[in-house]
């Protein structure tokens, strides 16, 4: 028993770190555009088809590096062209634009590389597990957790020690004064859009090397992604990776003990940090 | 201020001519095969075209066009054309799939109605063309209720009961795999009634089950599963999940190297699911419900060719011939009683076996008696990471066990129709 | 008898001293002015006092009572009612309907799902009186978003009127306004003082408003409290000409 | 009557006179009786969200738990405690009432985004029950094995069991009963400090109105009518699945209302039938109907927020 406790903390903390991926693309566009990105999940499948796509051509690693490139590059464009226009309106039509197009990528992708799963394949040093009695740590998994510790660390550097990521953090805590010193606020949230679906479409590269690929596989994974930002705190970047991990903890626990509540566990414990701290754990006061 | 305002007016124009010009242009495209005549045999496809179930629906959409092609080359039903209504039902919203079902038939007047994959779906619709006593056919929604405790006369079905799958397949795993079984099943009536059936037919055979774990539907991690599943050490890890939910486990399963460990197996498996899987993963025993590769069958090969011809290029899965079965099925179904009333043709299928052009395997299908449950060949074998001689030949059937020796009895079934006086 | 008393009020953001240790009271039917240079921490000061902010240290005592610890709408009910430097209004609803909400809630309709003929006629002519007050009869059925900025004004100090409050706190009445409209509410502000001897305390940055109107004046500069006094000591007061009129000469 | 009332009124006239007699025209414009029903139950989810949403200025992204709740309610003491529509259509919407009024105070102080993101966060959270719980709600399978049934009114019974029209009109009549409440709500004190509220926070605020307290008893209102919504969608459908309760469910009513007009009483019905009409209509057209409905969003937000009540009360008033 504790042998599987052990293992299923450990595996939820894997899990966790691919939920972190996902908020943090969330985080970002929130935080400084106010924009909830109902589609994020739909550019995680985009990313995740464009590395089908190009392994054959470039292959695995590769496919790894462009595609999420070319995911950034497609949200960049779909800032520049649609979400741009709402800033400053009522976020319920951001909301609703991004649901909208949630719809059209899904039967987008479904209309360009149909309807069936596709096999999607990583190098096979990468899928075997590294010890007999700790399989769930496959080269894979490990990789996974390897790529979003390397992603979390750029974006923190970004952030934090380039002009365009002091910028970002600037504009999230006081948008009007970053833009009264001379910030050129459009180019920095068109930016910012891109460095969110960049994690989107890497998520999306690295989910498919364990998931099925098709249209639909980014729609179970956003909302655990909107739990992990609520527990861990609007605003609050360190918060999100906090609380995509906590979640990926807690379900791996539910799941020895209670298996039928292992989704609804992160709910629970959403309603918990809400009534007790309702900016959640790292936010701050006073936003929202 | 006033050029920006002015930007956005040209844009709407713009955007609204653009929009009306995509809706006539996909209007006009192939998807469309609803030209609503009033002389015309109308049958109603309510299936899935979207959602987790799109490629199966798919599949079935293509095998009952195909049925429509030849029911009209041979002069269509009681000598009047035939028109395939389709809708999409979605996935799983059964809102839309029962208001679809009520179009069909209150306001475009089908005489047949057909579908739908899921389970849940087909009995939602079931119950409408019940109400309103219309022929219906599902092709392939498994649960064993739908011909069993909320059977109807008039409801008909292509696909085998869950019961029958788990039935053939059990023999085969407890001789070749070993007799703990560890059951990893998808938390909705399909996944029950399959491990019911499993878990009997097993303990009949001597088998016992060593654990086992529901997974929701849409589950995307199976790790914490596995977990559990390798600790409590089976000789077979059972997995019943269908469609993406299959392609999520089995490919982490064999990420962790448990097809080393273990063997993988299951009962009911379907090609679109084996060609989503990377080759290393295309493994385990399973049932097929049908299998294209049969060189002994006759009229198999023609079919095979024609929808390669339809599909560009890939070859029938089960999800196709319930299609081409289920249409074919409701034009025999007029043929015999020469009418289009419900009640007659029903009738007129009770007990009745489908011709081999249609039934495509070696003993034939007949639906059954008092039930309306098809009784097929079911294809019990392995899956195989690549075909000898077709990339899409993913499965080696090592046995084709007969419905009738898998099914249960008709009282068993707990099946009583009442038909309308 | 004092009707507001402030003790030792201070406000921290992070590492920024917005007030420091600031204490007033103010009498009742006084019409206390704060000024002070901007930045000075008048409306930080004011934002405590009605609820908007909590204070990091300091009492607030209400007419004998604690209110320190109390939420904004608590404090509303007890009297203490305010408008702010940005007039907040709403914008898309007739002169009328602005000025019958707040009637309602101070009558204690606020969660009726209906009104008797008797509270509906009580209703109206507390909102006739009022509309008749701030002079904006005549304007009763247009949106309040395309009035002149001092109507709107206007508006906003007859909403605040409306509660009844025991003490009105203005902040910047006559921000942003031409002369005659800044004459006009200085008008209105005058008669409220004198014919309802309410008790109000404001923020102001035009000196002719402010020795016209005030009774005593508190001076603030960068958060802390420079002096108080009447006019003429305020006026005639080196440390306050050093500090803020000398600063703001330049 | 005066001329300015009846301009006031004709929009009323016009409404119901369309509802009352929708069942004799609809099928001669290529409807048919049932789609009604469905405009008249969707619309009357999107009216009681609008309520929330256009009057009290609050974005909900996640009211389809609630029509959920109200039509598992009703679904399951059908099946489970005793033969009565009635019962059902009462349990049914005091159930999703309870929960609103239960998860409010959780909620009822975030704001803007942050409100939308967690009552859809909520939401799901009955999502799973519904789907997780399967021996009591028939999990992703649905709960069956159960009917509406004809209404007994002690003197005479009206079959709205197997006669679609009087289904209707019976759903026309709680439709009547429940838009009527909420109309002579919003011309009371009461409804006036909702408007106070969307207008203006900070204002009502100092106004002496305690803001929580007001959202909240909107917000139960609002949940009140979406599950009686949700209980009627039940009974015409005789099935309920938790797809009723899944997030993209609240973006459907939440578009209705957008596309109809927020700030217009009659707006999320008018928004409702046209969207209900265009997905039957697109669905049946193409299979790639998803994208058109993607792109019908974006259109509306971008080019119609103000929705098509807004538009018309806008060239009217020009």
């Amino acid at each position: 028993m504790t042998q599987l406790l052990f293992f299923n903390v450990f595996n939820g903390l894997i899990v966790g770190a691919f939920y972190a991926l996902m908020a943090l693309g969330l985080s970002l566009i929130l935080n400084l555009s106010g924009v909830i990105n109902f589609a994020h999940g739909g550019f995680l499948a985009i990313g995740g088809y464009l590395a089908y796509s190009l392994i054959p051509y470039i292959g695995f690693w590769g496919a790894l590096v462009l595609a999420p490139v070319l995911t950034a590059f497609i949200g960049i464009l779909v800032e520049r062209v649609l979400i741009r226009r709402l800033y400053g309106r009522d976020p319920l039509y951001s909301l609703l634009l991004t649901f909208g197009l949630a719809f059209i990528i899904e039967d987008g992708t479904r209309f360009i590389w149909g309807a069936q799963s596709l096999p999607f394949q990583v190098p096979s040093w990468l899928v075997t597990p590294l010890s007999d009695d700790y399989f769930f740590l496959t080269g894979y998994r490990l990789f996974m957790v390897l790529v979003v510790g390397i992603a979390v660390a750029g974006l923190f550097f970004i952030l934090n020690r380039t002009r365009l990521g002091i910028r970002i953090r600037a504009g999230t805590l006081d948008l009007e004064t970053v833009s009264v010193l001379g910030v050129n606020v459009r180019l920095l949230r068109n930016m910012n859009f891109g460095l969110g679906i960049y994690l989107a479409g890497l998520a999306g590269v690295l989910a498919v090397g364990q998931l099925g690929l098709q249209p639909t596989i980014g729609a179970s994974l956003i909302m655990p992604s909107f739990v992990a930002i609520i527990v861990g705190g609007l605003g609050s970047l360190p918060g999100t990776l906090l609380g995509g991990m906590l979640i990926g903890v807690a379900s791996g626990i539910t799941t020895v003990f209670f298996p039928s509540a292992t989704e609804a566990v992160i709910y629970v414990m959403m309603a918990a940090v809400l009534l007790v701290r309702p900016r959640g754990l790292l936010g701050e006061e006073g936003r929202f | 201020m006033s050029s920006e305002s002015f930007s956005i007016k040209l844009d709407r124009r713009a955007l609204i001519k653009t929009a009306a010009a995509v809706g006539v242009a996909q209007i006009a495209s192939p998807f469309v095969i609803t030209a609503r005549a009033a002389d015309t045999v109308k049958i109603g496809l309510d299936n899935p075209l979207t959602g987790t179930y799109a490629a199966l629906g798919k599949n079935e959409l293509i095998g009952a066009k195909l049925a429509l092609e030849h029911i009209n080359a041979k002069g269509g039903i009681l000598g009047r054309k035939v028109e395939l209504l389709v809708e999409d039902s979605t996935s799983g919203d059964a809102g839309t799939a029962v208001q679809k079902a009520r179009k069909l038939i209150d306001r475009d007047k089908v005489d047949f109605l057909v579908g739908n994959i899921n389970s849940a779906l087909a009995q939602a619709i079931a119950n409408v063309a019940y109400e309103k006593k219309v022929f219906h056919v599902v092709p392939g929604g498994h649960t064993d209720s739908v011909t069993g405790s909320n059977c109807h006369w008039n409801v008909f079905r292509i696909c085998n009961t869950t019961q029958m799958e788990a039935s053939a397949v059990a023999s085969s795993l407890i001789k070749n795999a070993g007799k703990k079984w560890y059951y990893l099943t998808p938390d909705y009536a399909f996944g029950h009634t399959l491990q019911a059936g499993l878990e009997k037919a097993a303990a009949k055979l001597g088998g016992t089950k060593v654990g086992g774990d529901l997974t929701p539907l849409g589950t995307t991690d199976y790790s914490s599963y596995l977990i559990k599943a390798q600790a409590a050490k089976p000789d077979v890890i059972i997995f019943l999940q269908a469609g993406d939910d299959a392609v999520n486990a089995l490919k982490q399963a064999v990420q962790f190297g448990l097809n080393k460990k273990f063997h993988l197996a299951g009962a009911q498996q379907e090609l679109e699911v084996l060609l989503g899987l990377p080759p290393e993963a295309r493994i385990g025993t399973w049932v097929f419900e049908w299998y294209w590769n049969q060189p002994n069958v006759p009229h198999v090969k023609e079919f095979v060719a024609e929808i390669r011809k339809a599909s560009g290029g890939h070859v029938p899965t089960a999800r196709t011939w319930f299609g081409y079965a289920a249409i074919s099925t409701c034009a025999i179904a007029a043929q015999q009683v020469k009418s289009l009333d419900a009640v007659k043709m029903a009738k007129a299928m009770q007990g009745f076996k489908l011709p081999p052009e249609i039934a495509l395997m070696p003993d034939g299908a007949y639906f059954r008696k008092g039930q309306g449950q098809l009784i097929p060949d079911l294809f019990v074998g392995q899956a195989q990471s690549k075909g000898a001689s077709d990339p899409e030949d993913l499965f080696k059937v090592s046995d084709v066990v007969k419905g009738e020796s898998v099914a249960e009895s008709l009282a068993e079934t707990g099946c009583k129709q009442t038909w309308p006086s | 008898m004092s009707l507001l008393k402030v003790e030792n009020l201070s406000k921290h953001f992070g590492s920024l001293v917005a007030v420091n240790d600031v204490s007033m009271t103010v009498q009742s039917g006084e019409l206390r002015a704060v000024i002070g240079p901007n930045g000075a921490g008048k409306t930080t000061f004011f934002n405590m006092i009605s609820g908007f902010l909590t204070q990091s240290s300091g009492r607030i005592v209400f007419d004998g009572e604690d209110v320190s610890a109390l939420p904004a709408t608590q404090r509303v009910w007890r009297g203490i009612s305010r408008t702010f430097q940005i007039t907040e209004v709403f914008p898309e609803l007739s002169v009328g309907e602005n000025l019958r909400i707040p009637v309602e809630v101070a009558s204690g309709y606020r969660l009726s799902p209906w009104l008797s003929r008797g509270g509906e006629v009580e209703v109206r002519d507390r909102v006739a009186e009022l509309l008749e007050m701030g002079g904006l009869t005549a304007k009763a059925g247009r949106l309040v978003g395309e009035l002149s900025h001092g109507d709107q004004r206007a508006t906003e100090i007859m909403m605040a009127l409306a509660l009844k409050p025991r003490l009105l706190l203005l902040d910047e009445p006559t921000a942003g306004m031409g002369d005659q409209e800044t004459y006009d509410i200085t008008k209105l502000i005058r008669r409220l003082h004198k014919d309802h001897s309410l008790t109000i305390v404001l923020i102001e940055h035009d000196m002719r408003v402010i020795f016209h109107l005030a009774d005593r004046i508190t001076v603030l500069a960068e958060g802390t409290m420079l002096a108080e006094g009447t006019p003429d000591e305020i006026a005639n007061s080196e440390v306050v000409q050093a500090a803020y009129l000398g600063k703001a000469a330049a | 009557m005066q001329p300015a009332d009846f301009t006031k009124q004709a929009p009323n006239i016009v409404v119901w006179a369309l509802l009352l007699t929708m069942p004799f025209w609809l099928s001669h414009v290529g409807g048919y009786t049932e789609l009604g029903s469905q405009v008249v139950v969707l619309g009357l989810a999107a009216l009681g969200l609008n309520f929330l949403l256009g009057y009290t200025g609050v974005l909900s992204f996640g009211h389809a738990a609630y029509f959920g709740l109200g039509a598992y309610g009703a679904g399951m003491t059908l099946r489970y405690l005793l033969p009565s529509t009635g019962m059902g259509i009462i349990i049914g919407t005091l159930i999703g009432t309870i929960a609103g009024a239960i998860i409010g105070p959780l909620i009822i102080r975030l704001r803007g985004v942050y409100f939308a993101m967690v009552t859809i966060a909520f939401g799901q959270v009955f999502y799973f029950i519904a789907f997780r719980w399967s021996s009591v709600t028939g999990g992703d399978d649905g709960l069956t094995g159960w009917t509406r049934l004809p209404l007994h009114l002690g003197f005479t019974t009206i079959d709205i069991q197997n006669n679609p029209v009087a289904f209707y009109y019976f759903v026309l009549v709680m439709f009547a009963i429940a838009v009527g409440i909420m109309a002579w709500l919003l011309r009371s004190p009461f409804g006036r400090t909702l408007i106070a509220i969307r207008e203006n926070e900070r204002r009502s605020r100092f106004l002496g109105i305690p803001i929580d307290q007001h959202i909240w008893i909107s917000w139960v209102i609002s949940c009140a009518v979406v599950s009686l919504a949700g209980a009627l969608f039940a009974l015409l459908n005789n099935f309920v699945d938790p797809r009723a309760l899944y997030w993209t469910q609240s973006g459907d009513f939440v578009i209705m209302a957008v596309l109809g007009g927020m700030r217009s009483f009659w707006g999320p019905l008018i928004g409702a039938a046209i969207y209900v009409v265009l997905r039957d209509y697109l669905s049946s057209m193409t299979e790639n109907w998803e994208s058109f409905i993607g792109l019908f969003f974006v259109l509306v937000v971008l080019f119609f927020p103000r929705g098509v009540l807004g538009i018309i009360t806008r060239k009217v008033k020009s």
